[in-house]
C-alpha cells in the first residue's frame, strides 16, 4: 500500500472531521433556521469531499464520483425541502428563529 | 422482479400527473389503493403471477435481494400503506390536497420498496433520504405550526443522521473498497484483522441508523414528528417509516453480519434496553393521545434493537417479527387516535372518557392492539416478545431477558392508562351525541385487529412455515 | 379418537361459542342466554363424560393438527377433575346471572367474557405445553380486567387495572420461570419436561420465580391485595373470579407442575405451607376487620387458598387429596357465599353489615343457603368442607409439620369465628331493612349449591375417591 | 501535498466565515465560494465529473436557494443584524478554539494507519453510472419528483393559519 496515499487520506480526515464539527458547532450553537440549514451544507461538503478522497486513495475514484453527483442531486432536493419549511414557519409566524418552534415539550 | 413494484409506482406518478389532470385526479386515490392491493398479492406470490413480465427486466443490472426480511417488510409496507390511504381518503377533504397526498403517498412507498431490496449500502441511502424528503413535505401538509416544528426536527436530526450514514460509506468506500452488501458480507467473513476504518465506518453508519430509528438518546425529533403530522401521515410514520429507514438497515447490516463484534452487540444491547426503559417511561406521563403512542413507539423499537443484540438467527427472527407486528398494531392504534379525533376534534386523554360506549368497533379494536402490544396473549405481540426473550435467553443473555419480559408491564401499563382514560368507563359529559367514526377508519382497524388477532391464534403454523424452521424454535 | 374429540369440544365451544353470543344478543337476549348456560353445561357433562376413561389410568393426549409434534392437550385425572369442578360452579354461576345481570348494561359483553373466561380454564387445565398454559393464563387475566371494571365507574376500573397489572406481573414473572424449565428440560411440552427431568428436581430460582406467578393468581399473602378490590365488580362475577375458578388456577397450576410433573427441592415442602400458613392467618384477621360483605368472603377466600396450598405442598398423598377435594368443596360453597351476597346487596343496596340485620325473616331461603355455605367453608361435619379441611391437616402433620398443623387448627377456628360474625350481624338480630327474598332463579341457584355442599359431605366418598386417584396417578408418573 | 493542505486550510477559513459572518446573505456567498473551493479540491483529485456537478449545482443552484429564502424571510432577517450581531459573535467566537482543540486532539490520536485494499474496480466514470448503477439513476429520478412536489405543496398551497 502506498504510504503517501495513506497519509494523503489521513489528511483529509483529519480537516474534514474537522469541517463537520464546524457544521454541527453551526448547527447547535445559531437560533437562526437559515444558519441552520448552512451548517447542513457545510457538513454535507465535509462528506462529499471525503467520499471522493476515499475514492481516490483506493483508485476507485469512477465509483466515487458517480456517488457523489447522485448526492449532490439528493442534497439540493432535501436542501428545497428544508428551505420550503423555513419559508412556512417565516409565513406562520413571522419569524425564522427556534423559539418558533418551542410549542411542544415532554 | 420487486424492481417491477418500483417501475409500477413510478410509472402511476408519472402518467396521473399528465393531462387530462381533472380525470386522473378522481382516479388517483383508487389507482393508489390497486398498486398497494397489487403489491400485497405480489407478495404472496412471488413467483407465479410475474414470471412472464420478469424477462422483462432480467436483463437488467439491478441487483436486489428477494429474501423472507425484504418480503416481510414489503408485505407491511402495503398493509400501512392501504391504511394510510383510507384514513387519507377519510382526513383530507379536498380533492386537490388528495391528489398530492396520494402522489406523496406513493412516492414514499417506492422509496420503502427501492430500500427494503437494494443490495448497496449508498443506494439504500439514497432511497432512505427519498422517504425522508417525502415524509418531511407530509408533515407540513397541513400547515400548522405544530407540523412545522415537528417536520423541522426531524428534518435537522436527520441532516445529521445521514451526514454520519455518508461518513460511514466514505470510510467503507476506503477499507472495504466497494459498497454492495456482498462485498461487506465477504469482507466482514473473511478478514482475520477487520481495519479501524472498517468499524468506524460501521460505528457512524449505525449512528446515523439509530437517530433515524429513534433510539434513545436520539429520539428527541420522534415524538414531535408524529404527534404534529396530520393523521394518515402519524400512521405512515409509526407504523412503517421509522421501521424501515431505520430499524430494517440495522437488521440487513446484522444479517450481513457486519455486526459481529462483541462491542457492538453490546451496543446495541445497552441501547435497546434504555430505549424500551425510557420511551415506556415517558408513554406514561402523556397526555396527548398520539403523543403517548409515539413514546411507544420508540419503547417497541428498544426491543427490536434488544432482539438484534442477541445476534442469533433467532434474534434476527424476533425482530423481524416483532417489526411486522408493530407495523401492524402502531397503525391500528393510531388509526384508533384518528378515529377518536374525527370524532371530538381533540387528542387531550384528559377531556375523555368512556368512548367505547358510543364508538364500540373503535373501542373493541383499540383493547386488541392495546393489549397485543404489551405482550399479552393470544395476540401476536405476544409471540414476537416471546420470540426475542427466547432468543436473547438461548444467547446466555439472561438479564436482558428478564429485564425484555418484565418491561412488558411498563407497557401494559400505559396502555391501560390510555384505555381507562379514553375508551373504558363511563361516558363523560357532553359526548351523549357522539357517533362511531367512520367507515374509512372502522375498516382498517377492524382488518387490523383481525389480522393480528389472526397471527397471534395461528402462530403455531407460522412458526413452522414462513418465520424460521421448527428446529430453531423448539417447543 | 371419540375422547380427543370431547377434550376439544370442551376447550373450543365455550371459546370460539362465547364469540357469537354478542351477536345473538343482539338478536335475542334470552336466546344468548340459554346458549351461553347451554355452552358451560356441556363443557361439564364433557367432563363428566371423560371421568370413567381417565380414571383407568390412561391420559388422553390431543395435538396439534398439522404439527404432530407440538402436544396441544392432554386429559389426566387431575385436569378432568379440575375440569369438572369449574364448569360445574360456571354452570350454576351462569343460571345465577340470567336474573342479576339482567339490570345492568353491557350484558353482551358480560356473557361473552364470562363464557370466554370458563373457556381459557379449560383450556388452562387441558394444556399440554408450558407456552398454551400461559396464553390461557393471561386470557382469563384480561376477562378478569373486563369484568372487574365492568360497571365503568372510575373508581372500579382503576381496581381492574390494578388487579390485571398485579396477575400479569406474576405473570411475567412465572414466564422467566418457564424459560428456566425450558433450559433445564429443554422443551416447554409437560410430558418431555416429565420425562427428561425424571427425578432431579427442577432449579430453585425457577420455582421462585413460578411461584410467584402462583401467589398473584391465587392472591396469597404478599400479593394478594387485588382480591378484596375485585369486589366491585358483579357478584356473579365475584363468586367465578374468588370462588370457584380464578383463584384455583394458580392452586392447580401449583398441581401441574409441582405435583405432577416435577420434582421439587426439599426446602419449599417446609417453606410453601409456612407461607400458606401465614396467609391464612393475616388474612382471616383482615376479614374480622372488615365491614364490607364481599370484602370478608374475599379475605376468607385468601385465608382458605392457605389450606388448599398447604394441602398440595406438604409432599403426602393424604394432602394432596385433601387440597384438590377442598378446590371443589370451597369452590361450590364459597360461590354460594358470594352468590348469597350479591342476592342481599342488590336487594338492599347495602354493602356494609353494620347497616343490615334480622335478614332471615324476610329472605329465609338465602339465609339458610348461607348457613349451609358458611357450615361447609367453616368445617363442620357433616358438610364437605370437614372432610377436606380435615385431610389436609393431618395430611401435613403426617408429612412431619405438626406445628404448621396447629396453626391452620387456629385459622380454622378463626375462619367459625368470623362467618358467624358476618351470618349474625346480617341475618340475625333486629331487621333494619326490610326487603323481599331474591328472584326465583337466584334463589334456586343458591340453594343447589347449598345443597351440593352438603351433599358433597354426605357422599364425600365419590369424589374423595376421584381425588386420591388422581393424586396416586400423578405422583406415580412422577416418581 | 502540500497543495491540499492549503486548501484544505482555506476550506476551513471559509467555513469559518461562514459561521462568523453577521449578515445571512453575506454567509451565503461565503457558502458558493466552499464549494468552489471544493471544486478545486475534487479537480485535483481526479474526479472532473464530480467536479462540474458540484460547481453548477452546489455553487449555483443551492446559492440560489439560499438567497431566494433568505429574501423572502428577509423582514427579521435584518432585525436580527442589528439587534442580535453582537450576542451571536460571542457564540461563535468558540468555534475556532473548539476546532483547534480537537484538530489536535484528533491529530494526535487518529490512526492514519489505514489498510486500503487494493481493487480493480471500473475506471470509466460514464459506465459506472449507465451501467452498474442504474438504481441510483431510478432514485435520482424519484427523489427529483418528490423534489417537484415538495414545491407544489409547500410553495404553491396557500396556508392555513391555524393559530
Amino acid at each position: 500500500m502506498n504510504g503517501d496515499l495513506n497519509q494523503l487520506f489521513g489528511l483529509f480526515l483529519l480537516f474534514l472531521s474537522l469541517l463537520l464539527i464546524a457544521g454541527v458547532y453551526l448547527i447547535t450553537a445559531t437560533r437562526n433556521l437559515i444558519r441552520i440549514l448552512i451548517g447542513m451544507e457545510i457538513m454535507t461538503k465535509a462528506v462529499t469531499l471525503l467520499i471522493i478522497a476515499a475514492g481516490y486513495v483506493t483508485a476507485n475514484i469512477a465509483l466515487a464520483q458517480s456517488i457523489v453527483i447522485t448526492l449532490i442531486i439528493v442534497e439540493v432536493v432535501v436542501l428545497l425541502v428544508g428551505a420550503g419549511i423555513v419559508v412556512g414557519v417565516f409565513m406562520l409566524t413571522g419569524d425564522i428563529s427556534v423559539k418558533a418552534l418551542k410549542n411542544m415539550r415532554g | 422482479m420487486t424492481l417491477l413494484l418500483i417501475i409500477f409506482f413510478l410509472a402511476a406518478v408519472l402518467i396521473i400527473n399528465l393531462p387530462p389532470k381533472a380525470f386522473f385526479k378522481k382516479i388517483a386515490f383508487w389507482l393508489a389503493l390497486f398498486l398497494l392491493l397489487l403489491q400485497l398479492v405480489f407478495v404472496f406470490l412471488p413467483r407465479s403471477l410475474w414470471t412472464g413480465l420478469n424477462t422483462l427486466c432480467s436483463s437488467n443490472n439491478f441487483s436486489m435481494v428477494q429474501d423472507s426480511l425484504s418480503m416481510v417488510m414489503l408485505l407491511s409496507i402495503a398493509i400501512v400503506g392501504l391504511v394510510a390511504l383510507l384514513v387519507a381518503k377519510a382526513h383530507i377533504k379536498s380533492e386537490n390536497k388528495l391528489f398530492n397526498f396520494v402522489c406523496l403517498l406513493l412516492l414514499c412507498c417506492i422509496g420503502m420498496n427501492g430500500m427494503v431490496v437494494v443490495t448497496d449500502l449508498f443506494t439504500l441511502y439514497l432511497f432512505l433520504e427519498i422517504v425522508a424528503a417525502a415524509v418531511y413535505i407530509m408533515i407540513v401538509f397541513e400547515k400548522n405550526q405544530n407540523a412545522y416544528e415537528g417536520a423541522f426536527k426531524y428534518f435537522i436530526l436527520s441532516a445529521i443522521a445521514t451526514t454520519l450514514m455518508l461518513a460511514g460509506v466514505g470510510l467503507t468506500l476506503s477499507t472495504v473498497g466497494a459498497l454492495s452488501f456482498t462485498a461487506l458480507q465477504i469482507y466482514f467473513a473473511n478478514t482475520a484483522q477487520i481495519s479501524a476504518g472498517a468499524t468506524i465506518g460501521v460505528l457512524l453508519f449505525m449512528a446515523g441508523l439509530f437517530i433515524k430509528s429513534g433510539l434513545v438518546p436520539f429520539h428527541g425529533w420522534l415524538p414531535d414528528a408524529y404527534q404534529a403530522a396530520p393523521n394518515p401521515v402519524s400512521i405512515l410514520l409509526a407504523g412503517i417509516v421509522t421501521k424501515s429507514s431505520g430499524v430494517y438497515a440495522l437488521v440487513r447490516l446484522g444479517m450481513l453480519g457486519v455486526l459481529v463484534p462483541e462491542s457492538l452487540k453490546t451496543l446495541l444491547l445497552a441501547f435497546g434496553a434504555a430505549t424500551i426503559l425510557i420511551g415506556a417511561l415517558a408513554a406514561l406521563w402523556q397526555k396527548d393521545f398520539k403523543r403517548m403512542l409515539a413514546y411507544s413507539s420508540i419503547s417497541q423499537v428498544g426491543y427490536i434493537v434488544l432482539s438484534l443484540g442477541a445476534g442469533t438467527l433467532l434474534g434476527y427472527a424476533g425482530a423481524i417479527f416483532h417489526m411486522f407486528n408493530h407495523a401492524i398494531l402502531k397503525s391500528l392504534l393510531f388509526v384508533n387516535s384518528a378515529a377518536v379525533e374525527s370524532r371530538t376534534g381533540t387528542r387531550d386523554m384528559d377531556a375523555m372518557g368512556g368512548f367505547a360506549a358510543k364508538m364500540p368497533w373503535t373501542g373493541a379494536t383499540s383493547v386488541i392492539g392495546a393489549l397485543s402490544i404489551s405482550g399479552i396473549p393470544p395476540f401476536s405481540g405476544f409471540w414476537s416478545k416471546l420470540v426475542i426473550v427466547i432468543a436473547l435467553w438461548k444467547a446466555g443473555l439472561h438479564y436482558y431477558a428478564a429485564f425484555a419480559i418484565l418491561a412488558s408491564l411498563l407497557t401494559l401499563s400505559y396502555m391501560l392508562y390510555m384505555q381507562r382514560k379514553v375508551f373504558f368507563g363511563k361516558l363523560i359529559e357532553g359526548y351523549d351525541d357522539l357517533r362511531e367514526a367512520g367507515f374509512l377508519y372502522i375498516l382498517p382497524s377492524v382488518i387490523l385487529a383481525l389480522i393480528t388477532i389472526g397471527l397471534g391464534i395461528g402462530f403455531p403454523f407460522i412458526v413452522g412455515t414462513m418465520l424460521m424452521p421448527v428446529a430453531i424454535f423448539n417447543w | 379418537m371419540q375422547n380427543e374429540l370431547l377434550v376439544v369440544v370442551i376447550v373450543f365451544l365455550p371459546i370460539f361459542g362465547a364469540f357469537f353470543l354478542p351477536l345473538i344478543g343482539s338478536a335475542n337476549e334470552k336466546m344468548r342466554n340459554i346458549f351461553a348456560l347451554l355452552m358451560v353445561v356441556t363443557a361439564f357433562l364433557a367432563s363428566l363424560m371423560l371421568l370413567p376413561e381417565v380414571m383407568r389410568g390412561t391420559v388422553i393426549s390431543v395435538s396439534f393438527p398439522f404439527i404432530p409434534a407440538l402436544g396441544l392437550f392432554h386429559a389426566d385425572l387431575l385436569a378432568v377433575f379440575m375440569a369438572i369442578v369449574s364448569s360445574m360452579v360456571g354452570s350454576i354461576i351462569i343460571l345465577y346471572s340470567f336474573e342479576y345481570i339482567s339490570h345492568y348494561e353491557n350484558r353482551n359483553e358480560y356473557y361473552f367474557m364470562v363464557v370466554l373466561f370458563l373457556g381459557a380454564m379449560m383450556g388452562l387445565v387441558f394444556s399440554r405445553n408450558l407456552l398454551f398454559l400461559y396464553l390461557f393464563w393471561e386470557i382469563t387475566a384480561i376477562v378478569c380486567w373486563r369484568l372487574i371494571g365492568f360497571f365503568r365507574e372510575k373508581k372500579y376500573v382503576l381496581m381492574a387495572d390494578k388487579a390485571f397489572i398485579v396477575t400479569v406481573f406474576g405473570a411475567l414473572m412465572m414466564l422467566i420461570g418457564f424459560l428456566m424449565i425450558y433450559e433445564q428440560a429443554g422443551s416447554f411440552d409437560l410430558g418431555t419436561i416429565k420425562e427428561n427431568m425424571k427425578g432431579t428436581p427442577i432449579s430453585n430460582v425457577a420455582v421462585f420465580f413460578i411461584l410467584f406467578g402462583i401467589f398473584s393468581k391465587s392472591a396469597t399473602l404478599p400479593l394478594h391485595t387485588w382480591l378484596p378490590d375485585a369486589g366491585v365488580a358483579p357478584s356473579p362475577v365475584t363468586a367465578l373470579l374468588h370462588a370457584a375458578v380464578l383463584v384455583k388456577i394458580g392452586v392447580y397450576v401449583f398441581a401441574r407442575l409441582f405435583v405432577a410433573t416435577l420434582v421439587l427441592d426439599d426446602i419449599w415442602h417446609t417453606l410453601v405451607p409456612f407461607i400458606a400458613a401465614v396467609s391464612a392467618l393475616i388474612t382471616a384477621g383482615a376479614a374480622f376487620i372488615e365491614t364490607d360483605i364481599k370484602r370478608i368472603i374475599a379475605y376468607s377466600t385468601i385465608s382458605q387458598l392457605g389450606f388448599i396450598l398447604l394441602g398440595l405442598s406438604v409432599n403426602t398423598e393424604l394432602g394432596i387429596a385433601g387440597g384438590l377435594l377442598y378446590i371443589l368443596m370451597h369452590g361450590i360453597a364459597k360461590g354460594g357465599l358470594f352468590l348469597c351476597a350479591g342476592i342481599v346487596e342488590q336487594k338492599t343496596k347495602v354493602k356494609d353489615i353494620t347497616q343490615l340485620g334480622g335478614l332471615i325473616t324476610t329472605m329465609p331461603i338465602t339465609a339458610i343457603s348461607f348457613l349451609f355455605c358458611a357450615f361447609s367453608v367453616m368445617g363442620i361435619p357433616p358438610f364437605g368442607g370437614f372432610f377436606s379441611k380435615y385431610m389436609v391437616v393431618a395430611g401435613a402433620v403426617q408429612g412431619g409439620h405438626p406445628i404448621i398443623a396447629l396453626v391452620f387448627l387456629i385459622g380454622a377456628i378463626m375462619t367459625i369465628l368470623y362467618l358467624f360474625r358476618l351470618f349474625n350481624l346480617v341475618f340475625l338480630g333486629e331487621l333494619r331493612l326490610d326487603r323481599s327474598e331474591g328472584s326465583s332463579v337466584m334463589t334456586v341457584s343458591v340453594f343447589l349449591l347449598a345443597i351440593l355442599s352438603l351433599a358433597g359431605g354426605i357422599f364425600v366418598s365419590y369424589p374423595a375417591e376421584v381425588a386420591r386417584t388422581a393424586v396416586v396417578q400423578a405422583l406415580e408418573l412422577v416418581k | 501535498m502540500t497543495f491540499f493542505v492549503l486548501i484544505l486550510s482555506a476550506l476551513l477559513l471559509v467555513a469559518l466565515a461562514t459561521a462568523l459572518v453577521a449578515d445571512l446573505l453575506v454567509a451565503a456567498i461565503w457558502l458558493a465560494l466552499l464549494s468552489v473551493l471544493t471544486t478545486i479540491a475534487m479537480f485535483y483529485l481526479n474526479s472532473p465529473l464530480a467536479a462540474v456537478f458540484e460547481l453548477s449545482i452546489c455553487a449555483g443552484l443551492i446559492t440560489v436557494i439560499f438567497i431566494s429564502t433568505i429574501s423572502l424571510t428577509r423582514l427579521t432577517s435584518n432585525q436580527e443584524k442589528k439587534t442580535a450581531a453582537r450576542t451571536r459573535l460571542k457564540k461563535y467566537i468558540w468555534l475556532p478554539m473548539v476546532m483547534l482543540v480537537i484538530g489536535i486532539a484528533l491529530y494526535l490520536t487518529l490512526d492514519i494507519n489505514l489498510t486500503l485494499p487494493l481493487l480493480t474496480p471500473e475506471t470509466d466514470v460514464r459506465k459506472v453510472i449507465w451501467n452498474l448503477r442504474q438504481f441510483d439513476l431510478l432514485g435520482m429520478l424519484i427523489i427529483l419528483l418528490v423534489g417537484v412536489f415538495g414545491v407544489v405543496v409547500l410553495f404553491k398551497e396557500k396556508f392555513n393559519n391555524e393559530r
